[in-house]
Parts: C-alpha cells; structure tokens; sequence
C-alpha cells in the first residue's frame, strides 16, 4: 500500500529519505537544514535519522554551499542543497552559472557534477521582499542546467527522485505556495521522468500552459471556463528545460489556441520562451497568437499588493477571450 | 601592508564597564549621567517597541517581526553615539537602532506590516533601508563612507550585521574595500550566538568574530553587548577613530536573541531553555537601570515617566499598524524607474482595465 | 568640428571623459582601470586626466565593485563601474538584482541609484571560456535595470553618455569584437536615447532583427541577400530595456517576415522575447512564424569552435529562406 | 570559537631557508639532497616550459600564455609535496604546478591552444580543471577534501591562488566552511605582488594575506617563494598538518611575476623596470642550483642532463601543439549533458546540415 496523503512538504521530505537511504553518497546541506529542518520542514527529521554527517547546516553563504557542494559532487558525492529561498540564491549564481553549469562541458564528461539546488520559490505566500522571486528564467537560459518545477505533490516526490538520481546538475524549484496542498500520493508510482510535460486537463478550445504555483490556477481557470461553455486543456510542463516541445505541440496543434501563464517578469522568460518556440513550431495552426499571462516587469510587490502580480483566473480567462474567437 | 597586527587584535575578553548586576567594573569611566539617562530612555522605548510589534503580529497586523529582545542596547549605542550627519545601515533586525535615531516606528514596520518595502525616506534621518540579504548592506555603507569621504564630509557611517552574515562574501569584501580606501566605516557586528538555528560555533572557529579586522588591516574591538555603557564606550570611541582618519573600525558585540528569529520560527528545536535563562538575568535594561538607581540619577518617578513616554509611542505604533492603506496598483508601476516605460504602461492599463470592470461587475 | 574617425573603444571612452569633465559626480572603478587603462583600454588616460579620486582601481572583487557603487550612488555620486568580462560580472549578481535594480522601487523613488555598469561582452574574439558570455537576457529579464547594446560607435558614444545621465542604472553592455572598428562618428549628433531602436537598412521582402555584435553581421547578411535579389530590412534594436515595440512592429509589419539575430544562448532569452512580443503585436501580418538564428543552447565554445556558436551570414540567410515564400 | 590567536599568527618575515647567493640561513634545515634534486629537476623543466609556451604565443600556437616566470619554485613545491592520493587545485597561472605533478603539459596548454576549456582527466592526475573564475576553485577544493573526510580517506587538498583572488567573497567563504568543517585543505597564496595592473597595496592594507587566516581560525604562514627549499618545508608542514587532522592551513608565499600578466598585457603601463630587476637576484632556479652546486650535490654533467630533458619535454609540447586537430561540430553538443536534449539533437542536425551543404558547394 503505497498510497498516502501527502502535502508537497512532506513528499519532498519522503524523497530526500528515500534517496539519502537508498544511496549513502546522498548529503543534504545549506542553512537551518539540521536540527531545525529548514525553515518550510523539508529536511524535517534528516539529521537525526541519517546523523549530521549525512544533513548538516553550513554558514551562511550560498555561494559557498554551492561551491562545496561543486567539490563534493566531484568527489563520490550527491549533494542535494537548499537555498532558502528564491533571492537569496543570487550570491551563488556565479558557482551556478559557471562551474555546475560548465564542468561535465569543461572536462568532455571527465567531470560531472551531479547535485540538486533546491530553491523554494515564487509568491502567494505573501512573503516579504526577495522572499517571492520567480527565477527559473535565470537557470532556464543557463545550459548544463535541468530545470524543473513539479506542480503537485507526486510530481515533487517523484522529480526530486530523479533530480537526485540524474548524473547532471538538476534546479529543482519548489513552489512555495504548494508545499501544504494535501494530496493522495502514490509513492511507487512510475515517474514520467526529467523532459516529460504532462496534459493535466483534457479540452478542445485552448490550450492553458503552465508550471509550478501557475498550474493549480491554471486548472482553476479551465474549471471556470467550463462553467461558460469553454473547454480548456491544462498542460503543465514541469520539465523547463529539457522543454517538452512534442508535448505541448500536441496539444496546442489540437486546440489551435494557447494562453502561457507563469508568475516569472515576462520580458525574456521562460514564458516568452514558450511563446517563440511553440509559435515556431506551430504558426499554421494557431488561429491567434498565444498570449502570455505572467508577472508584470516590475520587483515583485509588497504582501498586500501582491495578488495584482500573481497570474489569477480572471487575468487568464480575460486573455483566453482574447484569443479571436470570432475570427475563427 | 601598513598595519601592525599586534594593533589589530581585540582585547581577550569582551569590554564590560558595569557588570550584571549594576555595579561599575571600574575598567573605565562609564558615560556620564546625561548620556547614560538617555540610553537608558531609550531602552525603555526599545523594549516596549519589541513588545508591541511582536503583540502586532499576534493580531494579524505584521506579518512577522524579527525581534531584537534582548539586544537593545547594542541598537540603542549603535544609533546614540552617532552624530546628524552619520549613516546608519540597518538590518531587518534593526528595528530599535532605526528608531532610537528618529525614524517614526509605524514608518519603519510597513515592511513588515506589507504596504511596502520600505516606509520611510532614508535620506531624512539618514538610515538607510532595513537590509534583508545579509550583509550586503555592508559595502552600501562603504560607498557611502567614500563619497563623503571624497567630498571632504565628515561622515562616518555605523554599519551593522549579524553574526551569521559574517560569513557571507560580501562582509569579506566590504571589510578590504573600507580598509583599502581608508573610508570611515564602524563594522558593528551583534553577535546573538544563532544565525536563526544555527549557533556560532558552526558559523566559525575564529577566536572571535572581531578578529576577522586582523587580515584586513582593520582593528578589532569586542565588547559585552548587553552593557549599553560599554557600548557606547566602545562605539563612540570607533567613531572617534573612523572620523579621525584612522579607517574603518571593526565592533562585536556579545550577545544574545531571547526570542525566536521571527515569530515564524520555533527555537525549541535548536536551542534549550536554560541556555536563555541564563541571559536573562544580563538583560540590558535591568543592568542599566540598576546602575543608574545605584548612583542614584534614576528614581521611581523617572522610571514610570519614561514607561509613560515608550507607552505613547507604543499607541502610536498600534494606532498606525491598524490603520488599513488601500493598496494603489499604480504603485507597483511607479517606481521602477524614473518614468514609467511604454511596456508598463502597457501593463498598468491592463490592471486598471481588470479593475474597472470588476468594480462594474 | 566634430567628425572623427573613432573605433568604438576610443568612442566609449571619449564618452567617459566628456562625462567626467562635465559632471564631477561621475566616477569611474573597477579591476584595472586605472594606470592600465582597462584591459580593452576604454578607460586609457582617465586616470592621468581626472585623477585617482575620479578614475581609480579597487580590489578584485566585482560584487564589491557593485555594492560599492551602490553606496555611492545613494549619495550623490553618478558611477561608472568596469566588469572586466561578462562572465566576472556574475559574482556581482545578487548585488545588481537584489539592489541596483530594486533601491529606487523600495524606497518609492526616495533613493536612486544612477549608475553604469559596463560589460565587454560576447564573442568573436576567440576569447576562452568565461570571456564571451552574452549574458544580456539575466539583465533583460531583471525589472528596474536599463539594457544597453551599441552596435556602432556614434551609438557607442551617444549611449553612453545617455546612460551615465539617465536616473536609472543601466547595465551597458559593449560588444567585444565591435571595440576596434572604426567608423567616422559625429559627437555632436543628437542621439535618439534609450528606448529606441533604430532601422538601420531599408528593405521589403523580410526584416532582421539585431542588437550589439550581431547587427554587422545581419548588415553584411543584408548585403548578400541584396545581391540574390532578395531586400532585407536591418532593425537594430539598440536598446533592449526599454525595447522600442513601435519601431520593431512597423519594421516586421512592412515586411510581414522577421528573423530574430543574436549570439545569446537562444532558450528564454531576449531573442525569444523579441520573437513572442511582435507575434503578439504582429500575427494577422505575419506570412510565416519568426525566426530565430541564436547560439544554441550549449556553453560558449572554445576558440577553435566558436564559429558554429556565433549567428553567421549562412544561417541568417538559411532562415530567411525558411520563411515560407512559396507559401505567401 | 575554539583556537588561540598566537597560534594563528604567521612569522613576522617570510621563512627563508636558503638566501638568494644559494647559503642556507640556517633557520632550519634544508630537505636532503635527493628532495633537493628533485625540485630542481622540476624548477629545470618549469623554466623551459614557461619560455616555450611564450614562444608558442609568439608563433600563434597559443592564443596567450600566463607565464609563471619566476614563480616557479612555489609551483613545484606545492605539487611535489603532495601524495598520489592527494589533489591540486590550480589556476590559469598554474601549469607548471599540474605538469610537475604529472599532466601532459601539451593536455595542460589545450585551453590556451584553443582546442577545448580543458585538456587532461583530472581524475588521472588528481589535478582539478584549470580555474579562471578567481577563488571560486577554492570552495570546490574545499568540497573535494570534504568529501574524502567524511569517507575516512586521507586526502589533503592543495588550492592555488594569487594575491587578487584573496579579495573575492569566494575566498572567504572557502576558508571559512574548509575552517568550521575542519577540511584537510591547504590554501596556498602565490603574492606576485600584482593583479594585473593592481599593485598589492591597492587589494589589501593587512600587516600580510596570511593574517587573513586568524579570521577563520586557520593558522598563517609567511614563506619566500623564490626559496624552494623553503616551500618545500613551509608546504610540506602545512600538508602534515592538514592530514594529521588540524584543519586548513594558509600560506603566502612572497614572490614576484617577472613577465606581463600574459602577453596580452603592457606591464610598462603599471611598474618600472628597476623594480623587475630587483627580482632577478632573487632568481628561484639559480638559488637552487647555486645551493646544491655549493653542497657539491650537483655538477655540469647533472645540469646538461637535466637541461636536456627539459629540451625534451619542450619538443613534446611543440609537437603536440604544433599538430591542428580538426574540430569537430558534434563536440559542442556531446557533454551539454549525460545525453543530448531533444533541443541539443535538433541544434546539432542543424549544423550538420548547414556542413554538409558546404560541403556540397
Ligand atoms: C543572502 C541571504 N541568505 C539567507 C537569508 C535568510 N536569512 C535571514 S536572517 C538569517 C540568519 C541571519 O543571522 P545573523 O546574521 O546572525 O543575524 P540575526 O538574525 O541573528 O540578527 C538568514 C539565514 C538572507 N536574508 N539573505
Ligand atoms: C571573478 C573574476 N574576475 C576577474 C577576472 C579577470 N582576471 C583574470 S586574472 C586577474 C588577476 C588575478 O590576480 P592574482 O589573483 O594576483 O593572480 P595572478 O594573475 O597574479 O597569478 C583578473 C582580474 C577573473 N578571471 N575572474
Ligand atoms: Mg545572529
Ligand atoms: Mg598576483
């Protein structure tokens, strides 16, 4: 009996005991991930289950993290690291962008540098400044980088497993406005597996494409949607880079119509990414262009105003209206 | 390389000039009785700020507060050994030090409250934005210190941190930069023995947090952090050097965070209860009022006088916290450069657009 | 007088010391850029000429350049800040994105930050590894920061200056291979300012899209294309934040075809931006879906190999082909 | 905070073992004459490679060459005190260290050939990927000793950087984590007195960089880095230590870089000659011999041999750089990841094609 019900915390935390017994050369490490548990609980419970050897917490810098974790990965080692949050993993970007990224390139796969930077990100938690950033379009235009954003709890459980299990350097984004969404989880499930997008909502009139925290509204919308008359598919892409182009071309060729939300700044992101690559793809069967639902371009807003950032269900239906119906 | 290190190193032992239980310790002059009663005041006020923002979040009107229990009189030092032309750099935790130099508490809580990022205008008091990614503040302070540095200004500029932040790169480079340029800048670090649950014993092996000044050519000076007297002894004696021309000064203060880093936080996990008992009886302010009762500059009148004036500023706090600002969409437009771009026009129209319809609705 | 032959390095740093010489605000630092000059040479004779107050060097350390620059800004100083390669401005990435682009927003316009920063960027150089980064799109995709890319020396000269008296931190970005041509360049001109792009060939069959080092390149593509009877119009984008979508519509929209030109890494970058904003703006005139011809998705290549990296006439023309003629 | 601070402090004067005329000073004794030889032998066929990779650069073979002339002895020294199980950590400059240690000095010069960003298995030699990133090479070494502690090997790590790189948050941070996780790193600073253009005054006003370890808790050394010998026993000490379970050790090494920075550079544009020429007394490899010459350890038939298979090592390393591989397009997209994306196999279809259009024209 494998099926439980699980919030995404709690899978995350079931993937990385997993992992951490299955594989001895699997650490956990960053700020406040021993004793503590991390400040959302998702290292809950490692360091006294697999000792401080196998879950510790470092001082306090990020680049630093990563850097060790770099040297370890190249060294026997798994490390899976936790940035606390989304902002505060900018003072490693250069360790990022330039040795994990590049390294296994470097050295013509000499060296590989297998390890997970876990970030939890994005808003709706109604979190302070540099506490909400959307940053997968940093990591999502970085090459030598995975990219993923699970969605739902199973998907957390099983893409964190196979972030784990991956010989490359996997960003594993958690949105933090899903980590206590209760679901029934089946943990032996079989995992579509690092570069599968999944169509989690059947329809025939638009195609709604999302990813992390965008993909429950996402879902709301298309729920909505049928309330009107309107038949909206949901593909959510949980695999940002490897992208999924066969997917979602699928689906948008089988809607002609496609709306991209995400709660990233649109200007030069993966939404806009999305946009240019699906387009190229299938420019004949679209019967409008796709419009894009995403963050302003602007910082993201104070507690109070944030709402007005967050992609809802009315900006996404006010867009799906958009999409020339009458001209088809 | 110009510095003697035997210049550099801090003493063994923190400076205390009065001891816990009130008495001087005679290892040097304690500020006068002027000076000692205003910090004293401010203690007061401190105390009562800490209490009231964290009975704010109880009521949903913060979102969170990372209190400074505890640590007051570092804040309070920090801000009073400053003069008007100065700049504070203050961290999220730096509640009482923006206040204590004047800046209106219910203008430094819209950060916490959510209205904004930042509620007041730094350049009024001269306190720059509460800093959340640690320690990067440090070498604003520094560029601060050197353009009035190069302008032949006077300023020195009080830059604190905690003792977590000590280990981010940027408290690296801040220090080097300041010692380079010989730019006048206190490095005032208050050192509560966590980084949320992490202790200072996994944040480094050094004998001290001070003697980090030695490999940057910086001195190191260490002090008890819960004796206001010492600090503003220790402070203002930085001070003195960095406007003097001798560079920047590098202060660690020990002390100790008697509350969870947030309210969001729970300490029982990393830290136990006798460990916070035992700082309970070196509190700031019974120190200081002991003190003060003792030479006999502070009595009872004084006392509730000065709990009367922290009680007005706590209505204050209350009746500006519950005061709801109806959040203005054209804000999140406004600012992010000096004239909107066609892009957010674009997309503040589209906002207004939404709204206008769902007031239609 | 003032027609000069000037390659653009000698233009940027005629700009450098016009600025300094009118405003004593305006500062100049970072690694070497003081007796040296700059390792490119931008910053020759600054040092001899304003002083080591004005122009001086600091220690190696880019996100304390930054932060450094920061600091002054808040207090009455314009800076001028020097990275030495786009890929050392990534130990700054946190100061830029957390402050330089965020102060003047949290502080509703209390404290700014005019500065710039100025980047030698991209290829073509056969430059190794860590010194040809196009790193425009994490800049681009960072709300509060202006994005700047000269492609020429007037432009070189007129923009920078602009971005050295704009309010607003400017992230400037100077095309490496572009520094030794030389061109005749009027100081005097009148420039069109940040926020426009500018049609730098005239054509009707289909219009290229460039910014930095890739406009020569469409230019000479143009040129070739010319030659087959095919006219290509040339958008030289100038400016990628703000981005001028009045001119780059009109542009696509007289011809109906695009292609989109950048050396950047092409997956969620401002060349997939480019391609999902004038989709949206242009569909109904669009003959066939934009295309892109960028780096591919990989890190930048060794010198031997970069010529497979860097947009060329061939696969700029090869895409125009594409463009689906016979269809139209 | 558990370390003494006397304990940290390195030597007022850098250890010398052997002065500049080749006379030990007597400070302690130079390492036999085997060990002595040896390093020569290296020192021998570092010079050589240094001046045939500059002559490459000048023929076009190398798109530019960071020559460690001069710096030699330090190079040597912190690749022959290692063990086979240890590892090196080196940057750009370091060549002669990985070739001492035992890479194919024309696998070491494939970055600077063009051919690809790294030539040799680091697995093979133990020797990580040249680094260019200043100081970031420093937390990855950290990560390899660390790693081999908590199995219980007993590595020691050996990580290179200059003078400038010091002045990166990355060096703190490295020093730092390798300190409180008590990591067997030694961290060995070559101060050729330049960063580029940089003077050292101008990166640092500390009494010396290996101050900077009394911060972490990390003991300082002060070595002459034109004194092999002197290397030989400050790093083998060093390493000692590192191994039988006392941390991470710092050591400076003072020595000198007689050529530009690469050949790209104009180092009359920051130094003057006279200040250069002070440096050739000091001449590493001529201290050396004159020392073993002196002890009669060393004779002409030994410096003819050693010279010739220094000839021979440079013949090597024209060969192979003189030799053009064809580079082939699919190596751009092979090692992006353990397997091609479909993106990468889309991107590589496209160049094959585009080739073999070419080819057809
Ligand atoms: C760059 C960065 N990383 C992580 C955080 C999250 N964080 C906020 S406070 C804190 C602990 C800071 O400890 P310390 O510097 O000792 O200050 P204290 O909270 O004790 O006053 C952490 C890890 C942050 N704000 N910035
Ligand atoms: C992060 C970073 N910034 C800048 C550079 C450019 N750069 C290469 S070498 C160098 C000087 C390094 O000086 P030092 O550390 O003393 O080493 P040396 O070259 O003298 O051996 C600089 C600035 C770089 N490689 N990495
Ligand atoms: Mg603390
Ligand atoms: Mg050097």
């Amino acid at each position: 009996m494998t099926h439980e019900k699980l919030t995404m915390a709690q899978a995350l935390n079931r993937a990385l005991r997993d992992a951490m017994a299955e594989d001895p050369s699997v650490l956990m490490f960053g700020e406040d991930v021993g004793p503590l548990g991390g400040v959302f609980r998702i290292t809950d419970g490692l360091t006294a289950e697999f000792g401080e050897e196998r879950c510790f917490d470092t001082p306090l810098a990020e680049s630093g993290i990563v850097g060790l974790a770099v040297g370890m990965a190249m060294n026997g080692m798994r490390p899976v690291v936790e940035m606390q949050f989304d902002a505060f993993a900018y003072p490693a970007f250069e360790q990022v962008v330039s040795h994990v990224a590049k390294l296994r390139n470097r050295t013509r796969g000499a060296v590989t540098v297998p390890m997970v930077i876990r970030v939890p990100y994005a808003g709706g938690i109604g979190g302070v400044e540099h506490h909400c950033d959307s940053s997968e379009s940093y990591y999502a235009h970085t090459p030598g980088l995975h990219v993923l954003a699970p969605a739902n709890a199973a998907d957390a459980y099983g893409l964190l497993r196979e972030a784990i299990a991956s010989p490359d350097p996997v960003v594993f984004l958690e949105p933090k406005k899903l980590y206590w969404s209760k679901e029934e989880v089946d943990l032996a499930a079989p995992v579509p597996g690092i570069g599968k997008a999944a169509v989690v909502r059947e329809g025939t009139d638009a195609t709604l494409i999302a990813y992390g925290p965008s993909v429950p509204t996402a879902l709301e919308a298309a729920e909505v949607a049928a309330q009107d008359g309107r038949s909206l598919q949901v593909v959510d892409v949980r695999s940002i880079v490897p992208f999924d182009d066969a997917t979602v071309c699928e689906a948008v060729r089988s809607t002609g119509r496609a709306v991209v939300v995400a709660e990233a700044v649109g200007f030069a992101s993966v939404s806009s990414e999305i946009v240019a690559r699906v387009t190229e793809r299938c420019f004949h069967s679209l019967a409008a262009p796709i419009r894009r639902v995403t963050g302003f371009d602007i910082p993201f807003p104070p507690p109070k105003l944030e709402h007005f950032q967050l992609p809802g269900v009315d900006r996404i239906l006010d867009a799906v209206d958009d999409l020339q119906w009458e001209d088809s | 390389m110009t510095r003697d290190p035997a210049a550099l190193l801090p003493s063994a032992e923190p400076v205390m000039l009065i001891d816990p239980s009130g008495a001087p310790t005679g290892l040097a002059d304690v500020p006068d009785d002027d000076t000692m009663l205003a910090a004293y005041g401010a203690l007061v006020a401190a105390r009562r700020l800490n209490d009231q923002a964290y009975a704010l979040v109880r009521q949903g009107r913060l979102a969170v507060y990372p209190s400074s229990h505890g640590q007051e009189a570092c804040q309070v030092a920090a801000a009073q050994v400053l003069g008007a032309d100065d700049w504070l750099f203050p961290t999220y935790r730096d509640t009482v030090a923006a206040v204590t130099r004047g800046v209106d508490p219910v203008e430094v809580l819209v950060l916490l409250k959510g209205d904004w990022h930042s509620g007041y205008d730094p350049y009024r008091t001269k306190v720059a934005p509460q800093a959340t990614p640690l320690a990067t503040q440090l070498l604003h302070a520094v560029g601060v210190g050197y353009a009035a540095k190069l302008r032949g200004e006077p300023t020195v500029v009080m830059a604190l941190c905690g003792d977590g932040a000590t280990s981010e790169g940027d408290f690296h480079e801040a220090l080097n930069f300041a010692a380079v340029f010989g730019v006048p800048v206190v490095f005032f670090v208050q050192n509560n023995e966590y980084a949320i649950s992490v202790p200072l014993a996994r944040q480094s092996v050094a004998p001290s947090l001070a003697h980090k000044g030695v490999g940057y050519g910086v001195p190191g000076e260490r002090v008890d952090g819960n004796d206001v007297a010492a600090l503003l002894a220790v402070l203002g004696g930085a001070v003195a050097k960095a406007r003097a021309g001798e560079g920047p000064q590098l202060v660690e203060a020990h002390t100790y965070r008697m509350q969870a880093h947030t309210n969001a936080d729970d300490a029982t996990r990393y830290r136990q209860d006798d460990e916070v008992a035992a700082w309970v009886e070196r509190d700031p302010l019974t120190r200081a009022e002991a003190y003060l009762r003792g030479r006999g500059a502070l009595g009872d009148d004084q006392v509730t006088a000065y709990a009367a004036e922290a009680d007005r500023m706590a209505a204050h706090v209350r009746d500006g916290l519950n005061r709801d600002v109806e959040p203005n969409p054209d804000d999140l437009f406004d600012f992010v450069y000096a004239r909107r771009t066609p892009q957010l026009e674009e997309q503040a129209a589209l906002v207004a657009d939404e709204l206008s319809r769902e007031d239609a609705r």
